[in-house]
């Protein structure tokens, strides 16, 4: 990889009393305790204030959209959870909604509601990560580990439903791949009773911390404008006070079915679209998920869970763009289909592409410390940014 | 010692001297003060295990107790390697130096009434003296392991603790002034054992220099929040990076001691060290036991309030921890100094009602606190049997899938 | 910063102390949640036994009821199975020489399972795969060449193959209460 | 621009259908656009001419009563049988929250395209994703360089035509199965 195209130039000055100071050049990553995944920032500091922090991505690079060209339609499905594996399902849907669209297939209602359950759980368990590493991150270790503890029960009900952890590959072209267990139903509705209060123990034990607050408050600031001209999307583009959610603006699914408000960063703690409002519209969206999972359990309908798909899919050639709020926000998947039963090219435009795009903007004069918040914040996962 | 040597050997030159010094040195801090910093450990593992929802260390020994017997041979056995651009001297004696800091102290700290290594009659100028050894040390270890994250690491504990030891000695002065010496075996004299005879509670302005002191300790152990100098989230792990094997070891068993002694310290000056409130002159040994007891319960209570911080708050970034140092501490140790003053000039031999005023604060602040404590219990939802108030125990949560 | 902020910045910082330590002191007193796994579980609890009906574990395949009819071997994105089935006249159907499946390459994504007629191909609960080489972690299932199942018309009579088949037909059903909305309502 | 005063996020200026975007292009550049084309919503989008690009993103970021201040997508699809690299730019509208698609046609030997990074950041990452996947070079860009691959790599992977290179610096890049006939 070498250092092409990140020769930083040393600027050596010497002050009045002829002491020469030199910049230093710090490589943080891609073996960094807190560069979520394998990133990598060359960074130039005078001492700890950085003067520039540089990205450099491709660590990860899978290239997933070529795979997307050699498996066929179904075979593809399993790829969509590594694209973005702390928040699978909405990866899923995405790939899902693409291939139906393409083909004009009709999901069944019942087929939709799981969808909405499985990708607001997956919202949720991927928010409890992304808050907890960032308390991790900023220095608290004790968040993290009750955040993970919460994110083991939906493991375990995710399991339970579609049998995988993690990579759940739970959505199939045309629907789900399998129903809701039975007593499934109740056991989701008691963790969501269980789990809301524990948000607020969260927030007492770290979110309102004076030390916690004071380390995220006026750091980062993106103001609404910068926000949408790089494309931020999601909890990112929301604190920074853009009242903004594909779930309700671009209404896909059986969104509309349900009703939830949308977070955003008001500058409780500093300015409107510092690090606090990215994190604390996370923590309230977490509640909202929780809202939005229990409606869809209540008005649960019956029917069939899946359409008729034919094992060899071959969609209509055409192209198609579909949009739909992942964890980390809108996430873009263009498709094109030739007609045969290989998809001819897919691109997936991700939220953390878009956010680690802003990273040298937003971190010229921060502190070292402060970069490490700032990308937790902006909740940078290494393989939606390669793919 | 003198007539201990005279007894064993006939006419004892200095190296007989020198050799009994360094053998009854040995035994003492291999025998105590190196097991005082592992216990710590298991302390701190234990707790953050608990107040993590986890377990902690539990396979070696009785409920995990020796542990750090373990952590220790593993160090020991590991090898240590030392970067080829490192400054090799420098880094091989960085650890040293450090231990001596921590090792040090231990000469004046009171166990009880006759268990003391050496009562010096300077005994806390030279504990805060032999203490901030350790900052030489951190520096050495981080300048000289020739690594950017080490030298930032290093930097920032040289920072640190240099400025939280001018808080740190003028929350000292008030109690200084209050007994009339500097020697600790004194300074426990001039207190009683009954809790409102203690210095903490003599006058409001020792009470906040109570919190002072303890946060300025913590800055200077480099503990939570303000363990920057070893953040691992930041600088991969500080002034540490290139260390291994048993040098790394023994820097973080300097650490832990420190926290010892940090409670030592506290429970010697501000909360009435070893005295007991029964006389039980005529047997000596239970009596010096239980002063040893008394004072031991009352260093590791401090010892647990400070892991307790430790797994609780996150860490101040470096530019807020000399906000805090100079504007806020700072300031505030300057106004009890005066304070205390003023109160021992207008109250000569002590306020009437302060005392037992303030002892009856305190215990209301902490009733407030333990219905907070009970608040969140009860918003959790947590049915009688997912409680346990035995801390050792290791039984899971019933009716987890 | 005026006084006011200043005394301000005090009390906030107490009292949010104080409330996050008041958490953490909470948790003092609650058991611990972790399983002290591998080695002290309780009383003959097995972790396999626990996991759900669903779980994708390592896979299995019973060769008794195997159709040798290759839909595992196409469904699977990354062609980790690979099965030699020949027809032979004389035994009356497929006889299959070899059916490999490369657990190191299989990502559990359950494709092969779906389209098998008769549920011979199956995930299992089980998760602990580790092994010492990459050669190991092929799995061989067929040891001697094996004539394919032909499925009977009436169902099957055969004692020993009939357990097996019940138990192919109920992991299919699994899905097919996906196609047919067996929803517990 | 209008963008941040969607902070209250009701929408404030009407969405515009497809069709009438569309009039008001062919009004204003005439031939640089191709037709209407797509069946729904998410891909009725039109041709334009390469050179034309510029002028077209900032008539449709600047135009009262469009307001595209948002560019969702943008993304490089190869066509070996027309020899031709095609680039969509999926353009959305914040105050107005409605949505367009442009497609810029480029020879597929030599596909050179004048850059967006000036009208919207965001274009700046995107256009080095598809110089470094597909070869596109964008004309203006302020630091085109590889962001994905190393800067060594050869070839440009995502084109149709693309063959894996044996090793990359030794290394090896593919490992023969271990399921021998």
């Amino acid at each position: 990889m070498g250092l092409a195209g990140f020769e930083v130039e040393v600027q050596r000055e010497t002050r009045d009393g002829g002491l020469a100071t030199e910049d230093m050049t710090l490589s943080m990553g891609p073996q960094h305790p807190s560069t979520h995944g394998v990133l990598r920032f060359v960074i130039r500091a005078d001492g700890e204030v950085m003067k520039e922090a540089i990205p450099d991505i491709g660590y990860l690079h899978r290239s997933i959209e070529k795979i997307a060209e050699k498996v066929g339609w179904h075979g593809f499905m399993p790829y969509t959870d590594r694209v973005d594996y702390v928040a699978a399902m909405p990866c899923n849907q995405g790939w899902a909604m693409a291939a139906e669209r393409l083909a004009a297939i009709e999901v069944p209602k019942r087929g939709e509601y799981c969808r909405v359950i499985a990708t607001e759980f997956s919202r949720i368990h991927s928010h409890l990560l992304s808050v907890g590493s960032m308390a991790m991150d900023i220095g608290a270790y004790t968040p993290f580990t009750h955040a993970i503890r919460e994110r083991e029960y939906i493991n375990d009900l995710l399991e339970e439903l579609c049998g995988a952890r993690l990579t759940f590959h739970y959505m199939r072209i045309g629907g789900v791949g399998w129903d809701l267990p039975p007593g499934w139903r109740d056991k989701a509705l008691a963790y969501i009773k269980r789990f809301e209060p524990l948000i607020d123990e969260f927030n007492d034990l770290i979110s309102w911390n004076k030390i916690y607050t004071e380390r995220l408050a006026n750091v980062a600031v993106v103001s609404a404008r910068d926000a949408i001209d790089y494309n931020l999307v999601g909890p990112n583009l929301r604190g920074s006070g853009v009242r903004y959610d594909v779930r309700r603006d671009e209404p896909y699914s059986v969104y509309p079915d349900f009703d939830f408000d949308i977070p955003v960063g008001r500058g409780e703690m500093g300015t409107v679209g510092d690090c606090f409002d990215r994190y604390i519209v996370r923590i309230r969206e977490m509640k909202e998920s929780c809202k939005i999972v229990r409606q869809c359990l209540e008005k649960l309908p019956g029917g069939p869970v899946i359409a008729k798909v034919p094992r060899n899919f071959k969609p209509p050639a055409g192209d198609c763009y579909v949009r739909l709020e992942s964890a980390r926000g809108d996430m873009g998947w263009y498709v094109v289909s030739d007609g045969t039963a290989f998809p001819y090219r897919c691109k997936i435009r991700t939220g953390s592409f878009a956010a680690i795009s802003i990273v040298p903007k937003v971190s010229r004069n921060l502190m070292i410390a402060d970069l490490i918040a700032v990308i937790a914040s902006l909740d940078l996962v290494a393989p939606e940014i390669d793919r | 010692m003198q007539e201990f040597v005279d007894g064993l050997v006939a006419n004892p030159s200095w190296v007989h001297y020198l050799g009994a010094m360094l053998a009854f040195g040995g035994i003492v801090v291999f025998g105590f003060v190196l097991p005082i910093a592992g216990i710590t450990t298991w302390v701190e593992r234990r707790v953050a295990g608990r107040i993590q929802s986890r377990i902690g260390p539990n396979r070696t020994g009785p409920a995990g107790f020796l542990q750090w017997l373990a952590d220790g041979i593993k160090s020991l056995l590991k090898e240590d390697i030392v970067p080829d651009a490192a400054d090799a001297p420098l880094f091989k004696l960085a650890p040293y130096v450090v231990m001596t800091g921590f090792v040090g102290a231990f000469v004046a700290l009171p166990f009880g009434g006759p268990l003391i290594i050496a009562d010096l009659n300077v005994g806390i100028l030279y504990i805060t003296a032999v203490t901030s050894l350790v900052v030489v040390g951190i520096l050495m270890a981080g300048w000289s392991s020739n690594n950017k994250w080490s030298l930032l690491g290093g930097i920032r504990s040289a920072a640190q603790i240099v400025s939280y030891e001018i808080p740190a000695g003028l929350s000292i002065f008030p109690i200084v002034m209050l007994s009339g010496a500097l020697s600790m075996q004194s300074i426990i004299a001039e207190q009683g054992a009954a809790p409102w005879r203690w210095f903490i509670f003599n006058n409001p302005f020792t009470f906040i220099a109570f919190f002072i002191f303890f946060v300025a300790a913590l800055a200077e152990g480099n503990r939570t929040p303000f363990d920057l100098p070893e953040a691992e989230s930041e600088l991969v792990m500080g002034f540490a990076t290139e260390y291994s094997g048993m040098r790394n070891l023994l820097f973080f068993m300097a650490e832990w001691g420190n926290l010892y002694v940090i409670g030592a310290i506290v429970a010697t000056l501000f909360l009435g060290g070893w005295q007991i409130p029964w006389a039980l002159a005529e047997h000596p040994v239970p009596r010096v036991a239980l002063q040893f007891g008394t004072f031991f319960l009352k260093s590791y209570f401090w010892v647990f309030v400070a892991v307790w911080l430790r797994w609780t708050l996150p860490r101040i970034r470096v530019d807020q921890m000399m906000i805090m140092c100079w504007k806020y501490l700072v300031p505030l140790a300057f106004v009890n100094l005066l304070g205390t003053a003023a109160w021992m000039v207008v109250f000569p031999h002590g306020a009437p009602g302060v005392p037992e005023l303030l002892c009856v604060a305190a215990a209301v602040l902490l009733g407030l606190f333990l219905r907070r404590v009970r608040y969140h219990l009860t918003r959790a939802g947590l049915k009688r049997e997912e409680l346990s108030y035995n801390i050792l125990a290791t039984e899971r949560i019933p009716g987890l899938g | 910063m005026g006084l006011g902020a200043y005394l301000r910045n005090i009390k906030d910082a107490a009292l949010t102390i104080a409330d996050g330590m008041a958490v953490t002191a909470s948790h003092l007193v609650r058991k611990p949640y972790t399983v002290q796994y591998p080695d002290r579980l309780p009383e003959g609890v097995r972790v396999q036994d626990t996991l759900p009906f669903r779980y994708r574990g390592m896979l299995e395949v019973d060769l008794e009821i195997c159709t040798a009819c290759l839909a595992c071997e196409r469904a699977c994105p990354i062609d980790c199975i690979v099965i030699d089935a020949t027809k032979d006249k004389a035994a009356g159907g497929f006889v299959m020489t070899r059916f490999d499946i490369d657990m190191a390459k299989c990502m559990y994504c359950g494709l092969c399972s779906e389209p098998c007629p008769t549920g011979s191909i199956h995930h299992t609960p089980e998760f602990e795969g580790a092994d010492y080489s990459l050669e190991s972690m092929v799995r061989k299932f067929v040891k001697a060449p094996v004539l394919a199942y032909k499925p009977k018309k009436g169902g099957e009579t055969d004692p020993e193959i009939a357990p097996i088949l019940e138990r192919g037909m109920r992991y299919i059903a699994e899905f097919a209460s996906a196609e047919g909305g067996g929803g517990e309502e | 621009m209008a963008g941040a005063d969607a902070v209250g996020g009701e929408r404030l200026m009407p969405a515009l259908e497809a069709a009438a975007i569309h009039a008001r292009l062919k009004a204003r550049f005439g031939d640089a656009i191709g037709d209407l084309a797509g069946t729904r919503r998410d891909n009725t989008c039109a041709t334009v001419a390469p050179a034309k690009i510029v002028e077209v993103c900032r008539f449709l970021k600047t135009e009262s009563g469009l307001e595209f201040d948002c560019l969702s997508n943008l993304s490089g699809v190869d066509y070996p049988k027309r020899s031709v690299i095609q680039v969509v730019y999926n353009l959305y509208s914040y105050p107005h929250r409605h949505l367009f698609t442009l497609k810029v046609d480029t020879p597929r030997d030599n596909p050179v395209i004048p850059t967006l990074s000036g009208l919207w950041s965001h274009a700046d990452w995107q256009e080095r994703e598809v110089f470094d996947l597909l070869g596109v070079v964008f004309e203006g860009h302020p630091d085109l360089r590889r962001i994905l691959m190393p800067e060594d790599w050869p070839g440009h992977p995502l084109r149709k035509d693309f063959v894996e290179p044996e090793e990359y610096h030794g290394i090896s890049t593919s490992r023969e199965s271990l399921l021998k006939a």
